[in-house]
C-alpha cells in the first residue's frame, strides 16, 4: 500500500536538501473532488500533499511550462522538477524522453503505484453519491472505494468508479522512477481494447452517426490539446498564426501557414481537428484519459487514441512509453508491416 | 503576392489537341489568379515554341512558366532552358502533364478538358510557391580509386591515371593480374595471357599516378560522389620490399609447405611465398595463416637466412585513409566450386579438373611446364572430357544463367590439349555453342575441323572414378544413344560466379546486386557501367560474366566515365533537398531516423540538413509533427494548393 | 433528368514508380475515367495525413496513394514509411465512420501501365454508389 | 406586470407561443443544453446548462458575408445577416440572462453591432428563478446578481407549488402573456408572499459566496505587475473553458473561410475567439503582449473585475460558477479574487 506520509517525508527530503527546483504533486481541490495540481517549492508545504483516487491529472502536461520557462529566463534555474506520476504519467515521461524533449536529469521522478486500482472517474462517482460531496474517500484493501459523505460511509467496488482507462491499463506502476512508492505490479488487463471494441463492432453508418453527434458538440476549446503532455508542439495546426513568428520572420514567411483547418466549429472542421490530433498521438499517445476528462462536452476523444494504440500493437507490435530509446513509431518499420490493405 | 506566371498548352499535334480543347484551356488559364500571360502552340518543344516562352517571358515580364504538355521526364530540362534563357532562373518553370495522365487516356473532350485545366491549375498554384534555386556546388576530389587488380582493375587504372589523374588501385591478393594471370593462352587469338597482361602490370607499378596497395581491403566508404573518404586494411606481409632483393632464399628453408592457390592446389607453396614469378609487386609474402614463425620462438629460419634483414615478424596491418573522387569496383570472378557438383564427384576425384586448373596445366610456367599430365599419376592423358555449363543453366540446382565464356574457353582447351597430345582425343558434351564475337566462331571450327575436338551436344549424368579411369556417362541428344567415355582426364567448364564477399564490399559500398550476386548496373541498357550509387562504376566479370576483351571494354569504359567527374572542378547537386524550420524544430529527431541518406543531423536540439547528400525524396517532411522540415519547391504549402486547385470546378 | 455522379479522386503518385506507371498507361493509349486528378510527389513516404485530410476536407470523394512496391523505393525505404502512417490513417478514418472504400493506397511500378489503369476503373465504379462524401467535406 | 399561470396551464402558454422558435434546457447523456423544444419537454428542474443561452444570443459561428468569383475572375459579394425568426428561450437562469444583459452593453452603446442586434432583438427571455441553486459553484449573490434578478429578462417565472409566479419587465415580456391572457390570472396576497419566501430561502441556499467583492476593483489596479498572477497561473493549461463557457465573454475572431478554391467560394465569417489562447494576442510582428499564462490569466480577471466595472459600473462576472465546475485544473474564480481581495 502507498504511505502518503513517505511521499511527504521524500518530497520534504528533497525540497530540504535543495535537490529540486520544486515538485509538481496533488493536493486537495477546492470541492472536494477531484484533487488539484499543486506546485511546491518550501518544505514545510510539503505537507499539503494528497495521494488519492482522486489524483486524476497527468502532472507531466506541466514539464512543457517549465522548458518554457527556463527559456525565457536569462540565468535560468536547471535543477530538476521532482514531480509526482502514476503508471501512465510515468510514460509520458519515457515517451518525452524519446523524444528528447526533456533529458533524465530535468526531473526527479515520484513514481506512485496504482496498484491494483487507479484513479476514480469524477462522473462515475458522481453519479453513485447522487450528488452528494465526497468528503474523503480512499481504497481499502479488497479494492472498494471508501467514500465519506455528509451521510455517513459507503464502500464502492473499484470497477464501478475506475476510470475507464484504469480498467484498460498495461502498467498500474511507473515504469521510470527515481524513487517508488507502493508495490510493483503489472497486470494485464484481459481486454485492453474494449472500450475501442465497442465502436469498431457498429456498422459503418453507425459509426460515423457517433461520430458525428460527438463532433458536433465540439466548441473547439481545445481543452483536449492543451491538458495533453505530448502536445507539446510550439505551434498547432488550429493555431491562426504561427508561434515561429519572430520580428525578422518576412511576409513571405507568415503567409506559408496554411489552414488546415477553419476556426468554424462545423462537422467537417472539427472532424478533421480530431483526425489530425489523433494521428499526431499515434504512437506516443499513452492513455493517461486527461483529453476525455476534461472535455466540457464529454467528447470519448480518448476512443480515437485507443484506436491507434490497439492498431500501434496489433500491426506493428509497437508499445509506447515502456522503453525511451527505441524509435517512434511513424520513424520506423519492419518488413514484414502488414500490406493487405495496399492493392 | 502573386507571381506572373505564363501558361502554355501544347497541342502536341492531335495528341493532346485531339482529346482536349486546347484553346479552352489557355482561355480559362487565362483568367486564373497570377496568370499573366496564357496561349497554345502546335508543338511547344520545337524552337518556335520554346521561342515562344522566352520571349513571353521577356515581354510579359513573367517571372514562371507552366507548360502543359507532356510528362515531365522527357521535357522538363527543355522547358526549364527556354526558362533560363528568357532570363528567369530555372526552377520557376513546372509542367503540367496533360498527354500521358489526360489526353492519351481519355477520349470524351469535354471531360478530359475539364481535367486538363485543373493538372494545369494545380502546376500553376504550384510554380507560385516555387523558389528560385541554384544547383548546389560541391567541390570534387580530383583521384580515383579502383577496387580489383584483375585485368579490368588494371585496364581501369591505366585509362584513368594516363589521363593525368593519381588513381589509388586496390587489391586484396599480394599481387596483381587476377585470374588472367592464371591463364595459359586466350581465345580467339591463342597469344600469351602473361605475355599481354605482366606489361600492363609493369606498368601500373612503373606508374608515377598510380598508387597501389595490395594485400590490402577497403574496410569503410563514406562521402559522395566527388568527395568519397575510403579506409582500407593493408594487411602486413612481414618482408620489405624495399630490402628484399628476390633471392629467394627464404622459400628453401621455410619448412611449411602448404597449397598454392595461384596453381589452384596443382602444386604446393612455402609459408614465405611470391604468388608467380612475374607478380607485382614483385616481393615475397609470409602467410601468417601458415607461418609458425610469428608465434615467438617458433621457427624465424626465413629471417636467419635473410641477409638483407628484409624479413620483420611484428609488421602490424595498418589502416590507410584515402580521399577519392571516384570509385571503379572490379571486383572480378570465382569459378563456381567443383565441390558444389553432386553428379561429377564433389571435385574428389583428382583428374577431374576445372577450367582453371587446367589453364594452369597448360602454362608453361605452370607445375608442368606446360605438358599436360594428369595430377593423379602424372602419366599423359589420352582421352579427355570437356564438359560445358558445369553449374551454369541449371536453375534447379545451381545458377540459373549463362557464364558466357566457356564455350569459347572450352575450345580453347581442347585444341590446347590436343597441341600437347597429338594422338589424344577430346571430346566436349554442350547445350548450345555460344560464340558470338570477333573470330570466335570461327574458332570453334577450327577446333573441330583441324584438332578434331569431338562435340557431344548432351548433358553428363554421371561421372566416377573407375580403374583408374574417369568414367562419364552422357547421352549425345542428337542421335539419342547414351554415351560412355573411359576418360583419362575430365575438365568441368565451372559457372563463373561473384568473387568472394563481393557482397560484402556492395554493402560498404552502398551499391545493390542483382539476384545472382553480381555488381548491379543503373540500367541494364543504357547505365551499363554506372552503379546505382553516384560517383561508382563498375568494371569487369564483377557486374557479369564477361571475358577479356568486353572487361577491358568495360574498364576503360568506367575509366572514361570516372575521368568524367574527375575532370571537373565541382560537381552539381540537385537544390530541391529539405529545409528545416529551426523556430518549429522541437529536436525529437524522427526525421533523422527516418532520412535514407543520413543527411539530417541534429545540432543544439535542432535539425539540420546537409544538403549534398539529399536526394529531396520529402519522407522527413511527412513525418515531423510540427511541420519544421520540407522540401524545397515541392513544399506541404504547396501540395495544399494543389490539392485545392484540383479539386475546384 | 439527373446526370450520372461523378467522383473526385485525388492519386497523390510517387514521381519514380507510380506517375511512371500512369506515364506508360498513357503512352500504351489505355483508357481510364478522368475522374482521377494525379498530383506527383517525390516519393509516396512524403505524403503527410494532412494531405490526405485537406483532399477529402476540400471536395474529394476518393483519395489514392500508391508508391514502388516495397524493395523498389527509389529513395530505398520511404515506401515503407508510407505504408506504416497510411495504414494508420486509413484504419482511423474507417474506425471514425468514413466509408474505407474512399480512401485506398497501391504499388504501381513504372511497368504497370495495366495496374494503375484497372486500379482508377474499379476506384471510380466503387465509389459511384456511394455518392458524394459530404463527412469531410468543408461546405457549411 | 405580475401574473399567475398554473403549472397545468404552462404548456398551453407554449403552445400558443407556435410563432415563435422555443428553447429551453434538455438533457442528453447527463449534458444539459438550450434546445429547441416542444411545449412537454420543457422542465423546470436542471442545473446548470454546459453553454449559457449566449449560444443563441451570440453563436459560436455566424456569417457576415459571402464572396465567389464567377469564371471570368470577376468577384461578387453578398451580405448575410440572421435569419428572420422570432424565438423565446425558457428557463433562462438570472444570472444568465444578467450575463445577455452585459453583453448588450458590449454590443451596444456608441457603436451597435448590426449583426448581434439583428438576433437579439428577436430573442424573448424567459427566466426561471432559482430556487434551489443548479451548481455546486453558485455565488450571483456575491457579484450583485440574486437567484430571482430580474437584469437581461423579458420574463420571470417562479416556480411556487402548483403555480408560476410571473413578472413581466418588457414590451416583449407583455407581448407574449397577452398572447394567450385567458391562461394568466391575476396574483392573490398569499402568491406574493409564497414568492417572498421562495426568494428569501434561494439567496440562503447560495452554496458560495464571496465577501466584499467591492475592495477588488480598486485592488486590481495595483496588481497589474503582482506575482500572485504567477503562482495562480501555474497550473493553468490555457484551454478555452473557462472563457468559452462564460456567459458574458464576448471576444470573437473574423476569418474568411473558402469551401472552393477555383472558382472561388466563401463566407466571411465571426467565430468565438478566446482571450486563453496563446495566439490571441500574438502580433504578427512576433511580439506578444501576454507572453505567457499568468498575463492570460490576469487579463481574465482583471476584465471581468476591473475594466468592465469602469467602463459599465458592473462587475462583468455574474456568479454562474461555470468556469470553476469545468476548469480542468481547478482554478477557482473564487479564491484566486480572495487572493486578490486579501493581498497585502
Amino acid at each position: 500500500m502507498v504511505n502518503l506520509d513517505d511521499i511527504k517525508k521524500e518530497a520534504h527530503r528533497i525540497l530540504k536538501e535543495k535537490k529540486v527546483k520544486y515538485i509538481i504533486g496533488y493536493t486537495q481541490g477546492a470541492n472536494g473532488f477531484p484533487a488539484v495540481p499543486v506546485f511546491i517549492k518550501n518544505p514545510e508545504d510539503a505537507d499539503n500533499l494528497v495521494w488519492n483516487p482522486a489524483c486524476i491529472h497527468n502532472l507531466t502536461r506541466f514539464l512543457r511550462d517549465e522548458k518554457k520557462r527556463r527559456a525565457r529566463e536569462k540565468h535560468p534555474d536547471n535543477r530538476p522538477v521532482g514531480i509526482i506520476v502514476k503508471g501512465c504519467d510515468s510514460r509520458a515521461i519515457n515517451v518525452l524522453l524519446q523524444e528528447k524533449y526533456i533529458a533524465r536529469e530535468d526531473v526527479f521522478v515520484l513514481g506512485v503505484s496504482c496498484e491494483d486500482t487507479g484513479v476514480v472517474d469524477e462522473k462515475k462517482l458522481a453519479k453513485k453519491l447522487k450528488g452528494k460531496k465526497a468528503l474523503c474517500f480512499d481504497w481499502d484493501e479488497n479494492r472498494n472505494l471508501v467514500v465519506t459523505t455528509e451521510d455517513g460511509k459507503s464502500t464502492i467496488n473499484a470497477d464501478e468508479v475506475l476510470a475507464e482507462r484504469c480498467l484498460e491499463c498495461p502498467a498500474q506502476s511507473p515504469v521510470v522512477y527515481d524513487i517508488l512508492f507502493g508495490d510493483k505490479v503489472k497486470l494485464s488487463p484481459e481486454d485492453r481494447f474494449k472500450s475501442v471494441e465497442k465502436i469498431e463492432n457498429l456498422s459503418q453508418k453507425e459509426r460515423w452517426a457517433f461520430w458525428k453527434e460527438q463532433f458536433d458538440k465540439c466548441i473547439r476549446c481545445y481543452a483536449c490539446r492543451s491538458v495533453c503532455p505530448m502536445c507539446y508542439c510550439d505551434e498547432c495546426v488550429v493555431d491562426t498564426i504561427s508561434f515561429a513568428v519572430t520580428a525578422d520572420t518576412t511576409a513571405e514567411e507568415k503567409a506559408q501557414k496554411i489552414k488546415w483547418i477553419d476556426k468554424s466549429p462545423v462537422t467537417s472542421e472539427t472532424y478533421i481537428y480530431h483526425m489530425i490530433r489523433a494521428i499526431h498521438l499515434a504512437g506516443r499517445c499513452i492513455d493517461c484519459g486527461e483529453c476525455e476528462r476534461v472535455c466540457p462536452l464529454d467528447i470519448p476523444i480518448r476512443f480515437l487514441n485507443k484506436k491507434l494504440e490497439k492498431e500501434a500493437k496489433k500491426l506493428f507490435d509497437y508499445e509506447v512509453g515502456f522503453d525511451p530509446d527505441q524509435l517512434s513509431l511513424v520513424s520506423s518499420f519492419r518488413d514484414e508491416d502488414p500490406e493487405d490493405f495496399i492493392r | 503576392m502573386k507571381k506572373r506566371t505564363g501558361v502554355f498548352v501544347c497541342h502536341c499535334g492531335i495528341n493532346i489537341a485531339g482529346t482536349v480543347d486546347v484553346k479552352k484551356v489557355a482561355d480559362k488559364l487565362s483568367k486564373h489568379d497570377g496568370v499573366a500571360h496564357s496561349e497554345d502552340y502546335v508543338y511547344m518543344c520545337s524552337d518556335p515554341g520554346q521561342n515562344l516562352i522566352t520571349d513571353a517571358i521577356k515581354e510579359k515580364k513573367l517571372d514562371s512558366i507552366v507548360v502543359s504538355c507532356c510528362s515531365p521526364t522527357l521535357h522538363e530540362k527543355t522547358f526549364r532552358n527556354a526558362a533560363k534563357a528568357g532570363g528567369i532562373n530555372e526552377f520557376q518553370s513546372e509542367i503540367a502533364n496533360i498527354r500521358e495522365q489526360c489526353s492519351w487516356v481519355h477520349k470524351d473532350k469535354e471531360k478530359a478538358t475539364v481535367k486538363a485545366e485543373k493538372i494545369t491549375r494545380s502546376a500553376v498554384e504550384r510554380v507560385n510557391k516555387n523558389e528560385s534555386l541554384e544547383p548546389i556546388s560541391i567541390p570534387v576530389t580530383r583521384r580515383a580509386m579502383v577496387i580489383g587488380g584483375g585485368i579490368a582493375g588494371i585496364q581501369a587504372a591505366l585509362d584513368m591515371a594516363n589521363t593525368g589523374f593519381e588513381v589509388v588501385l586496390v587489391e586484396r591478393s599480394p599481387s596483381i593480374g587476377g585470374h588472367m594471370i592464371q591463364l595459359s593462352e586466350t581465345f580467339p587469338t591463342l597469344d600469351c595471357s602473361q605475355c599481354i597482361l605482366s606489361p600492363k602490370m609493369v606498368e601500373v607499378s612503373k606508374h608515377e599516378n598510380i598508387k597501389l596497395l595490395t594485400y590490402s581491403e577497403v574496410q569503410e566508404v563514406s562521402g559522395y560522389v566527388g568527395n568519397f573518404k575510403v579506409k582500407i586494411k593493408k594487411n602486413p606481409t612481414f618482408v620489405d620490399p624495399e630490402k628484399c632483393t628476390l633471392c629467394d632464399e627464404c622459400t628453401k628453408v621455410c619448412p611449411v609447405l602448404t597449397s598454392n592457390e595461384f596453381d589452384l592446389g596443382l602444386t604446393g607453396r612455402r609459408a614465405i611465398y611470391m604468388p608467380f614469378p612475374q607478380a607485382i609487386p614483385a616481393t615475397f609474402t609470409l602467410d601468417d595463416k601458415h607461418c609458425p614463425g610469428l608465434l615467438p620462438i617458433a621457427c624465424g629460419k626465413c629471417a636467419d637466412v635473410c641477409d638483407p634483414g628484409a624479413i620483420d615478424y611484428d609488421q602490424k596491418p595498418e589502416i590507410v585513409e584515402e580521399e577519392v573522387g571516384t570509385i571503379v569496383v572490379a571486383t572480378g570472378f570465382d569459378l563456381y566450386g567443383k565441390e558444389e557438383m553432386a553428379e561429377y564427384g564433389y571435385g574428389k576425384y583428382a583428374d577431374v579438373l576445372d577450367g582453371l586448373q587446367f589453364e594452369r596445366l597448360c602454362s608453361a610456367s605452370g607445375p608442368t611446364q606446360g605438358e599436360v599430365l594428369r595430377p593423379s599419376d602424372h602419366k599423359v592423358p589420352k582421352e579427355v572430357v570437356f564438359i560445358q555449363c558445369s553449374g551454369s543453366r541449371d536453375p534447379e540446382q545451381h545458377c540459373a544463367y549463362c557464364s558466357k565464356i566457356c564455350c569459347m574457353y572450352t575450345a580453347k582447351h581442347a585444341m590446347l590439349y590436343k597441341h600437347h597430345v597429338h594422338d589424344g582425343q577430346a571430346y566436349i558434351f554442350y547445350i548450345d555453342i555460344r560464340s558470338g564475337g570477333k573470330g570466335y566462331e570461327e574458332f570453334v571450327q577450327r577446333a573441330v575441323e583441324e584438332d578434331g575436338v569431338v562435340y557431344l551436344r548432351g548433358k553428363v549424368s554421371k561421372i566416377f572414378e573407375d580403374k583408374g579411369k574417369i568414367r562419364v556417362w552422357g547421352v549425345d541428344t542428337l542421335s539419342g544413344k547414351d554415351i560412355e567415355i573411359d576418360a583419362d582426364m575430365v575438365v568441368l567448364a565451372q559457372a563463373m560466379r561473384p568473387s568472394k564477399d563481393a557482397d560484402k564490399l556492395a554493402k560498404l559500398l552502398k551499391i545493390a546486386l542483382d539476384k545472382d550476386g553480381f555488381l548491379q548496373e543503373a540500367h541494364p541498357k543504357l547505365r551499363p557501367i554506372e552503379s546505382v550509387t553516384a560517383g561508382m562504376f563498375l568494371a569487369g566479370a564483377a557486374q557479369a560474366p564477361k571475358d577479356i576483351p568486353e572487361a577491358v571494354a568495360q574498364a576503360s569504359g568506367a575509366a572514361a566515365k570516372a575521368v568524367a567527374i574527375l575532370s571537373q572542378e565541382r560537381l552539381f547537386h540537385s537544390p530541391q533537398v529539405a529545409k528545416s524550420f529551426p523556430d518549429l524544430c522541437t529536436g525529437c529527431g524522427m526525421c533523422v531516423d527516418v532520412c535514407p541518406y543520413d543527411a539530417l543531423s541534429l545540432k543544439d536540439g535542432k535539425v539540420v540538413v546537409t544538403e549534398v547528400l539529399c536526394e529531396g525524396c520529402g519522407t522527413c517532411s511527412a513525418t515531423c509533427l510540427r511541420a519544421a522540415i520540407e522540401v524545397k519547391n515541392i513544399t506541404p504549402l504547396q501540395i495544399y494548393e494543389m490539392i485545392n486547385a484540383s479539386l475546384g470546378g | 433528368m439527373a446526370e450520372e455522379f461523378e467522383p473526385k479522386i485525388v492519386a497523390f503518385l510517387c514521381k519514380w514508380c507510380s506517375s511512371a506507371g500512369s506515364d506508360l498507361a498513357g503512352v500504351s493509349r489505355m483508357q481510364y475515367p478522368s475522374n482521377v486528378v494525379p498530383i506527383t510527389v517525390m516519393c509516396s513516404g512524403s505524403v503527410s495525413p494532412l494531405y490526405i485530410l485537406n483532399a477529402f476536407n476540400k471536395g474529394a470523394d476518393g483519395v489514392l496513394v500508391s508508391g514502388c512496391h516495397p524493395g523498389d523505393c527509389h529513395y530505398i525505404k520511404g515506401n515503407y514509411y508510407a505504408r506504416r502512417r497510411i495504414a494508420l490513417v486509413k484504419e482511423l478514418l474507417e474506425y471514425s465512420g468514413l466509408e474505407p472504400e474512399r480512401f485506398q493506397m497501391s504499388w504501381v511500378s513504372a511497368a504497370e501501365g495495366t495496374k494503375y489503369t484497372e486500379i482508377i476503373k474499379d476506384f471510380v465504379k466503387i465509389l459511384k454508389p456511394l455518392g458524394p462524401q459530404e463527412k469531410l467535406r468543408r461546405s457549411q | 406586470m405580475q401574473k399567475i399561470l398554473t403549472k397545468k396551464s404552462f404548456p398551453k402558454w407554449v403552445a400558443n407561443l407556435a410563432t415563435y422558435q422555443i428553447y429551453a434546457p434538455v438533457e442528453k447523456d447527463d449534458l444539459w443544453s438550450y434546445e429547441i423544444v416542444t411545449a412537454d419537454e420543457i422542465t423546470t428542474d436542471y442545473p446548470n446548462t454546459v453553454l449559457s443561452p449566449k449560444k443563441i444570443t451570440f453563436p459560436q459561428r455566424e456569417f457576415f458575408l459571402e464572396f465567389s468569383q464567377n469564371d471570368d475572375g470577376i468577384p461578387g459579394v453578398t451580405e448575410l445577416l440572421p435569419e428572420e425568426k422570432e424565438s423565446v428561450i425558457f428557463g433562462v437562469r438570472p444570472c444568465d440572462a444578467k450575463g445577455v444583459s452585459h453583453m448588450d452593453k458590449v454590443f451596444g452603446g456608441d457603436f451597435e453591432d448590426a449583426y448581434y442586434w439583428k438576433r437579439r432583438n428577436q430573442v424573448t427571455l424567459v427566466g426561471l428563478s432559482c430556487n434551489t441553486p443548479p451548481s455546486p459553484n453558485c455565488f450571483c449573490t456575491s457579484v450583485d446578481g440574486s437567484p430571482h434578478s430580474t437584469d437581461g429578462l423579458d420574463v420571470l417565472l417562479t416556480d411556487i407549488g402548483d403555480r408560476f409566479f410571473v413578472q413581466t419587465f418588457t414590451k416583449k415580456g407583455d407581448r407574449i402573456i397577452n398572447a394567450s391572457k385567458g391562461l394568466f390570472t391575476a396574483p392573490k396576497p398569499k402568491d406574493k408572499t409564497d414568492v417572498e419566501k421562495v426568494h428569501k430561502d434561494a439567496v440562503k441556499a447560495m452554496p458560495r459566496s464571496l465577501k466584499d467583492t467591492k475592495k477588488i476593483p480598486p485592488k486590481l489596479k495595483d496588481l497589474f505587475e503582482a506575482n500572485l498572477w504567477d503562482e495562480e497561473a501555474m497550473s493553468c493549461i490555457q484551454c478555452g473553458i473557462c472563457t468559452y463557457l462564460c456567459p458574458t465573454c464576448h471576444c470573437f475572431d473574423i476569418n474568411d473561410e473558402i469551401t472552393s478554391h477555383s472558382p472561388l467560394e466563401g463566407k466571411r465569417v465571426r467565430t468565438w475567439d478566446n482571450c486563453q489562447f496563446p495566439d490571441f494576442t500574438m502580433h504578427s510582428s512576433g511580439h506578444n503582449p501576454r507572453p505567457d499564462k499568468a498575463s492570460r490569466l490576469r487579463q481574465r480577471i482583471m476584465h471581468k473585475f476591473q475594466y468592465f466595472v469602469e467602463k459599465y459600473k458592473n462587475f462583468q462576472c455574474i456568479g454562474c460558477g461555470r468556469c470553476i465546475s469545468k476548469c480542468p485544473v481547478g482554478i477557482d474564480i473564487i479564491q484566486v479574487l480572495e487572493k486578490v481581495r486579501d493581498h497585502v
